[in-house]
């Protein structure tokens, strides 16, 4: 069944884009991106359908990768069900994004790098998703690792975008070794990284070492999907052009760390303390960024915030034991947070580049389409009843209550605040009078069309009931009782949100303004993501450049080294200008240095040879 | 007593005279004089050959090795000596000097 | 002389050895230099001295009074010490070496035995040479002090010169020692016993003819005597090395000559003309040659007595010829015979060397500096050194 | 009798060796080191070498000596001038000196033999036995030693060649 071809198809685009993009016109350049992500997922549609219920895994192998001694890892890929759900996300919302980039990056410079590097984005995630062993996976890792940091760091003339691409790059970087650590493990112990084999032991190997992978792996998924220590990059990740916020910091890459988290569901299975600790993590994560979303002014970091947020949901999810739950909140999200982001990217460029809110306003006659597909996506995202986030959100609060009641609470209070933060967006920017100084209009239909398809996704997307679809993937879950009433209280905490919204910035705007003041210290903390930053920046980030500096190059490098290699020379220097001087030309110098020699010598021998020293010999 | 010399006698005499010899060849100036006084060292080094031989000499007369190394001494001296003072000849004749501090063009 | 301890007799018998060696040594000094004025004014068909006392018999004693009464001024361009120092040595080394020579057989004096020899050393040879070739610093350092060019020319040249003949003296001195193999003086003459065959000069394996003639020759120039005698020749180097002395130092350099040409012939009669051994021996009558020598000499000198012109002569030659006579008798008389015929054969034997001193400086001209050297280097030398190989060689194969 | 004899020889030699150190005349230091030689030459007889004796004599005294006279005279050397330039040896030469005479004295006393040396003692010096060994055991450093006359006679003569014509 060709699985090679889903991932060789985005790849070949970025070849040709890359090698002679800058000779073809936009157009070439456009059908060979975009041909060649709608194709895969063409092909993505035509295989998931040929392979029928896919009840068991199928795997093809191409070639072995690697052997050596006892490590054999091939190059091969499996699909099976969370790998058909995780393929039609990426391929179906890649072609989306990729479809409204056209109309975003038109007058942007640099088109076919752009699109060159979107394609190698997909060529990555498709082999994470399809890869069959951890080495695979973790190529594919690295590898959308590497094309977040080139996107972020697009407008490579601009420091920020640089600086946040640097800074992506590192904290994935400081996410993967945790993850390398935990595949050393598990080879070492396992003897192998392929998924079927490590499965097949986990249940056998001791707790303690289940726990520790368990833990290393989080560290992974903590980095690539921006959970609590390691999220600072995401909001900064917000300096690349809008369609890349949609596609990789919203849809695909963050989920790689659920979705990897997922498929090693039988570690966690047999390590009660790591699945905890996802779940902490994921609660910790969820409320503490919702806490920042509240404030931000510039519309993308609200949406940022607000990915974190969802992302720590997904982990609750996971860490209680509802993979399943985990995984349909990631599709609906998929769906409803890239119509945000695609919607507030054809905001700014409907304002030509303007991103503070407090500069929009009464957006909604000027461009109504794209406020009004936004509005199914805030709607979506709030967990109002009929639509996807409803779903999926209340499966997550369903098993967190089952799991530990205290998470439920938490859960229920930042679903209330995510409502409140989306619709203050959408109220701000939408209604009330246009504060800023452009003049908007509306986005072209090449970027609308995308807006509308993901529109009407957000709203059905809680139909596809992925736990009935899953339900046979993960053995040995704990089952979850329906509860009405809890669903009852997660809707009204969502309808909260939104009235306070309403009240605060279209009822009565002085409410915020004042309750800003009131709480100062509350307000600037906040507005300053509790200067996370900047204690990262003091406690990590200095220390480390200082040591470096100070104690590693010039300490030992210098120091040491250098010194002891020019001390050899300039040592040997100095003594032969000291014996230089011995020659002195003068009969009668050299006359004493013999008698010196000569004195010497005598002594010497003596010394030697009787004992009048209490016996030398 | 009168009648016997203890050995270390003859070897302190030739120590003193040796060390004369090194002082006169440290500390004076003209080539010549250097020369002499290493003779002089050779000569005190020629006592306490003897010396030794009539330690180690006695009645019976297997003792001659001392004398025959002081002779070959004296017979190298001799070489020497004529070697040497043709060397201050030349050394003369080129640079018009007998001091030693002035002949010192082997400097570094 | 009473029961003298050995230590005490020893003692004596060298005071008066020494007492009677020195005085007999400086008269002979004083009046060879009258003979050899004498003998060379015959060569020269001349005179000689004649009016200080007989004969110019008392000449020598005039000189004497003469340089020792004359005043003794140092120049004041001289450098003192060594200007002094120089006549001093000169003398000292060459009256040391008179000291080891033997002039006759051991005696009994008093009893006991007693060598007629100031010191009996049995390194004779080794020491003669030792003190001859100290000989040189008397002249280097008179040569040298004077402080002018010419007398530093004439000390230089001597040096040389007698440095360079002394190699073929002593190669010449070395063959006969390969014959009579011994190095003390009175063993050699012992060795040279019995007729005038076994003298060193004809010893039999390889008689020494020719080392004889090379020691002649280099005792020539050992003592700066007359074919070599550049250095202090009166025109070229006004008087060379002793131009700047005066007086007693003038003196002492002559008494030097003198008394190297003493020692000298007696090395070679010691060494080549068997000493004291008589030509022919004793049983045939050698010891009457020395009654019938002086008796002849008594009877010319009263024949010439009555013959005389002069009136002095009248006087004279018949005293002479009555001590001659007396001498005649004394050798007669046996107890004497026992020292005196040996003393007198080695006294005949340097008389007649010394006479071909004289002899030759009336005769030979002067050499030139570079034929003097020229001559020792590159002919005396390599002949001594091929006659002690041939001595060698003789008295190794002999059975 | 031999103590005396030895004490006088020993200040004479010593108080030449002195003077060849200390008088600023090459030529006085010269005849002073004669007088060494001499004094040597006397202590040799004492110990019973009257070859090596005799041999100092002719060969050291009589003939190296004459040589220095010999090169002192044709070169006319003045007196030395006082102008010292050697700062090491003045700063190092007199300890060295001191250390080195009492190294040696300490030995003189400490570690060697007390035989006690007197006239007669010592009869093998003569030049009998001398000759024998030289020509019986120790013939080729006879041989050696010949050869390297030769070479030092032709060594001088090249050297002092252009000197002389």
């Amino acid at each position: 069944m060709a699985l090679w071809l889903i991932p060789i198809l985005p790849f070949a685009g970025f070849v040709i884009n890359g090698l002679f993009g800058r000779r073809f016109s936009k157009a070439v350049v456009n059908t060979f991106a975009i041909g060649s992500v709608v194709l895969a997922f063409a092909w993505v549609l035509k295989t998931l359908l040929g392979l029928g219920s896919l009840e068991t895994a199928v795997t093809e192998h191409y070639f072995t990768w690697i052997q050596s001694g006892s490590l054999n890892i091939g190059c091969d890929f499996a699909v099976d069900r969370l790998t058909a759900i995780m393929l039609l996300v990426v391929t179906g919302i890649g072609s989306l994004i990729h479809i409204y980039a056209i109309g975003y990056m038109a007058h942007e410079g640099g088109y076919y790098r752009f699109f060159a590097y979107m394609n190698l984005f997909m060529f990555f995630m498709l082999v994470l998703v399809l890869a069959s062993n951890y080495l695979l996976l973790f190529v594919g890792w690295e590898g959308v690792g590497l094309c977040s940091y080139l996107l972020i760091g697009f407008y490579f003339d601009k420091k920020f975008a640089t600086d946040a691409g640097n800074k992506a790059f590192i904290v994935n970087r400081i996410g993967d070794f945790g993850f390398s650590l935990a595949m050393f493990l598990i080879f070492v112990n396992f003897g192998s990284l392929d998924f079927g084999k490590v499965f097949r032991q986990a249940p056998a190997a001791d707790t303690g070492l289940l726990t520790t992978i368990g833990l290393l792996l989080l560290v992974g998924a903590c980095g690539k999907s921006a959970q609590l220590p390691l999220y600072v990059w995401l909001p900064d990740a917000m300096a690349g052009p809008t369609p890349v916020s949609a596609l990789i910091h919203a849809a695909t890459m963050v989920t790689a760390g659920v979705y990897m988290t997922a498929r090693s569901w039988p570690i966690f299975m047999h390590a009660p303390t790591a699945m905890d600790a996802i779940a902490i993590m994921g609660i910790a994560t969820a409320v503490f960024s919702a806490t920042i979303g509240l404030v931000q002014n510039d519309i993308k970091k609200v949406f940022a915030y607000s990915t974190v947020s969802q992302l720590g949901y997904m982990f609750v999810g996971v860490g209680c034991g509802a993979f399943s739950a985990g995984i349909w909140h990631l599709m609906t999200h998929a769906f409803f947070k890239a119509l945000l982001f695609l919607g507030a990217g054809s905001v700014i460029h409907a304002l030509s580049g303007e991103q503070d809110l407090r500069n929009m306003g009464g957006l909604r006659t000027k461009i109504p389409i794209t406020c009004w597909t936004m509005m199914c996506a805030a709607v979506a995202i709030a967990g109002v009843p009929p639509f996807s986030g409803f779903f999926s959100k209340d499966a997550i609060l369903l098993a967190a209550y089952n799991h530990a009641p205290w998470m439920y609470w938490l859960g229920v209070v930042t679903a209330g605040m995510t409502a409140f933060y989306v619709f203050r967006a959408m109220f701000l920017a939408f209604w009330g009078e246009y504060r800023g100084h452009a003049h908007p209009h509306e986005s072209p239909p090449v970027m609308w069309i995308p807006l509308a398809v993901l529109g009407a996704l957000s709203l059905v997307g809680g139909f596809i009931n992925i736990p009935k679809f899953l339900d046979g993937f993960f053995q040995g879950v704990p089952e979850v009782p329906e509860n009405s009433s809890l669903m009852i209280v997660s809707i009204a905490a969502g309808l909260i949100g939104i009235f306070l919204a309403w009240l605060m910035y279209i009822a009565k705007p002085a409410i915020a303004d004042s309750l800003a003041s009131s709480l100062k210290l509350l307000y600037t903390t906040l507005l300053n993501k509790y200067f996370v930053d900047e204690i990262y920046d003091a406690a990590v980030v200095k220390p480390i450049v200082g040591g470096s500096r100070w104690v590693l190059w010039k300490g030992a490098d210098v120091g040491l080294i250098d010194g002891s290699v020019n001390g050899a020379g300039s040592m040997a220097q100095g003594a032969g200008g000291i014996l230089r001087k011995l020659q002195s030309g003068n009969i009668r110098s050299y006359a004493t240095w013999v008698l010196f020699g000569s004195v010497l010598a005598i002594v010497v021998l003596f010394l030697a040879t009787t004992n009048y020293w209490g016996g030398l010999q | 007593m009168l009648a016997e010399v203890p050995m270390s006698y003859f070897l302190t005499l030739s120590a003193i005279l040796f060390a004369l010899g090194v002082a006169g060849f440290l500390f004076r100036r003209s080539v010549i004089t250097v020369f002499m006084s290493i003779e002089l060292m050779l000569n005190a080094v020629n006592l306490s050959f003897v010396t030794f031989s009539y330690h180690h000499g006695g009645a019976t007369h297997q003792g001659i090795e001392g004398h025959l190394f002081a002779f070959f001494v004296m017979v190298v001296a001799a070489a020497e000596a004529a070697v040497g003072l043709a060397i201050i000849l030349t050394i003369f004749k080129n640079r018009q000097t007998l001091n030693i501090d002035d002949i010192e063009s082997m400097k570094n | 002389m009473g029961d003298l301890t050995n230590q005490q007799f020893y003692f004596l018998i060298s005071v008066v050895k020494v007492v009677v060696v020195f005085a007999v040594l400086m008269t002979v000094l004083a009046y060879l230099q009258w003979v050899e004025r004498k003998v060379i004014a015959h060569i020269q068909v001349r005179p000689g001295p004649y009016r200080v006392g007989p004969h110019g018999l008392l000449q020598p004693l005039a000189d004497v009074i003469k340089l020792v009464t004359k005043e003794d001024l140092i120049p004041p361009h001289v450098s003192k010490p060594f200007y002094i120092l120089a006549p001093f040595l000169a003398i000292t080394f060459s009256l040391l070496s008179i000291s080891v020579i033997p002039f006759g057989p051991p005696i009994m004096v008093a009893g006991r035995e007693t060598y007629m020899q100031l010191a009996n050393v049995n390194i004779g040879v080794l020491f003669i040479l030792a003190v001859s070739s100290m000989g040189v610093y008397g002249i280097a350092l008179a040569g040298w002090s004077s402080n002018n060019k010419y007398s530093l020319l004439g000390g230089l040249r001597s040096c040389a010169q007698m440095i360079s003949y002394e190699l073929p003296l002593s190669l010449a001195i070395a063959s006969p020692l390969l014959i009579s193999n011994t190095l003390d003086l009175r063993k050699l003459v012992d060795s040279q016993n019995g007729s005038i065959l076994h003298w060193n000069v004809l010893h039999m394996p390889f008689p020494q003819i020719f080392s004889f003639i090379i020691f002649l020759i280099a005792a020539f120039a050992e003592t700066n005597r007359v074919p070599f005698d550049l250095p202090e020749a009166e025109n070229e180097l006004v008087a060379g090395f002793h131009t700047e002395y005066s007086s007693m130092k003038f003196a002492s350099f002559f008494m030097a000559e003198y008394a190297n040409m003493i020692t000298v012939s007696c090395m070679a009669t010691l060494l080549f003309l068997g000493g004291w051994v008589a030509p022919w021996p004793a049983e045939y009558g050698s010891s009457f040659v020395p009654v019938a020598i002086f008796a002849a000499a008594g009877v010319i000198a009263l024949y010439h007595g009555s013959q005389a012109k002069l009136k002095m002569d009248k006087l004279t030659f018949p005293a002479f010829g009555v001590i001659f006579l007396i001498i005649a008798a004394i050798f007669v008389l046996p107890i004497v015979q026992t020292w005196l015929l040996p003393l007198f054969w080695f006294c005949a034997k340097v008389g007649a060397i010394l006479f071909a001193f004289i002899w030759i400086r009336g005769t030979l001209p002067r050499f030139r500096y570079d034929q003097l050297m020229g001559f020792t280097w590159k002919f005396l030398f390599p002949v001594a050194m091929l006659n002690l190989l041939v001595t060698g060689l003789l008295v190794a194969l002999r059975p | 009798m031999d103590v005396i004899l030895f004490f006088v020889f020993a200040i004479i030699a010593v108080v030449c060796a002195i003077n060849v150190v200390v008088q600023t005349h090459p030529i006085s230091s010269a005849i002073s080191l004669v007088g060494v030689m001499g004094s040597l030459a006397v202590l040799y007889l004492l110990l019973g070498a009257e070859f090596l004796a005799a041999a100092q004599v002719i060969v050291y005294a009589g003939a190296i000596m004459v040589l220095f006279v010999f090169v002192i005279m044709l070169l006319n050397a003045g007196t030395e001038k006082k102008e010292g330039k050697s700062l090491v040896v003045q700063l190092l030469g007199v300890p060295l000196l001191v250390a080195f005479l009492g190294i040696v004295a300490f030995f003189v006393q400490r570690v060697f033999p007390t035989t006690m040396v007197h006239f007669g003692g010592f009869t093998g010096g003569g030049v009998h036995e001398i000759g024998m060994a030289l020509f019986g055991p120790y013939l080729l450093p006879f041989e050696v030693t010949s050869i390297l006359i030769l070479i030092a006679i032709l060594g001088a003569i090249v050297l002092a060649r252009k000197e002389m014509d």
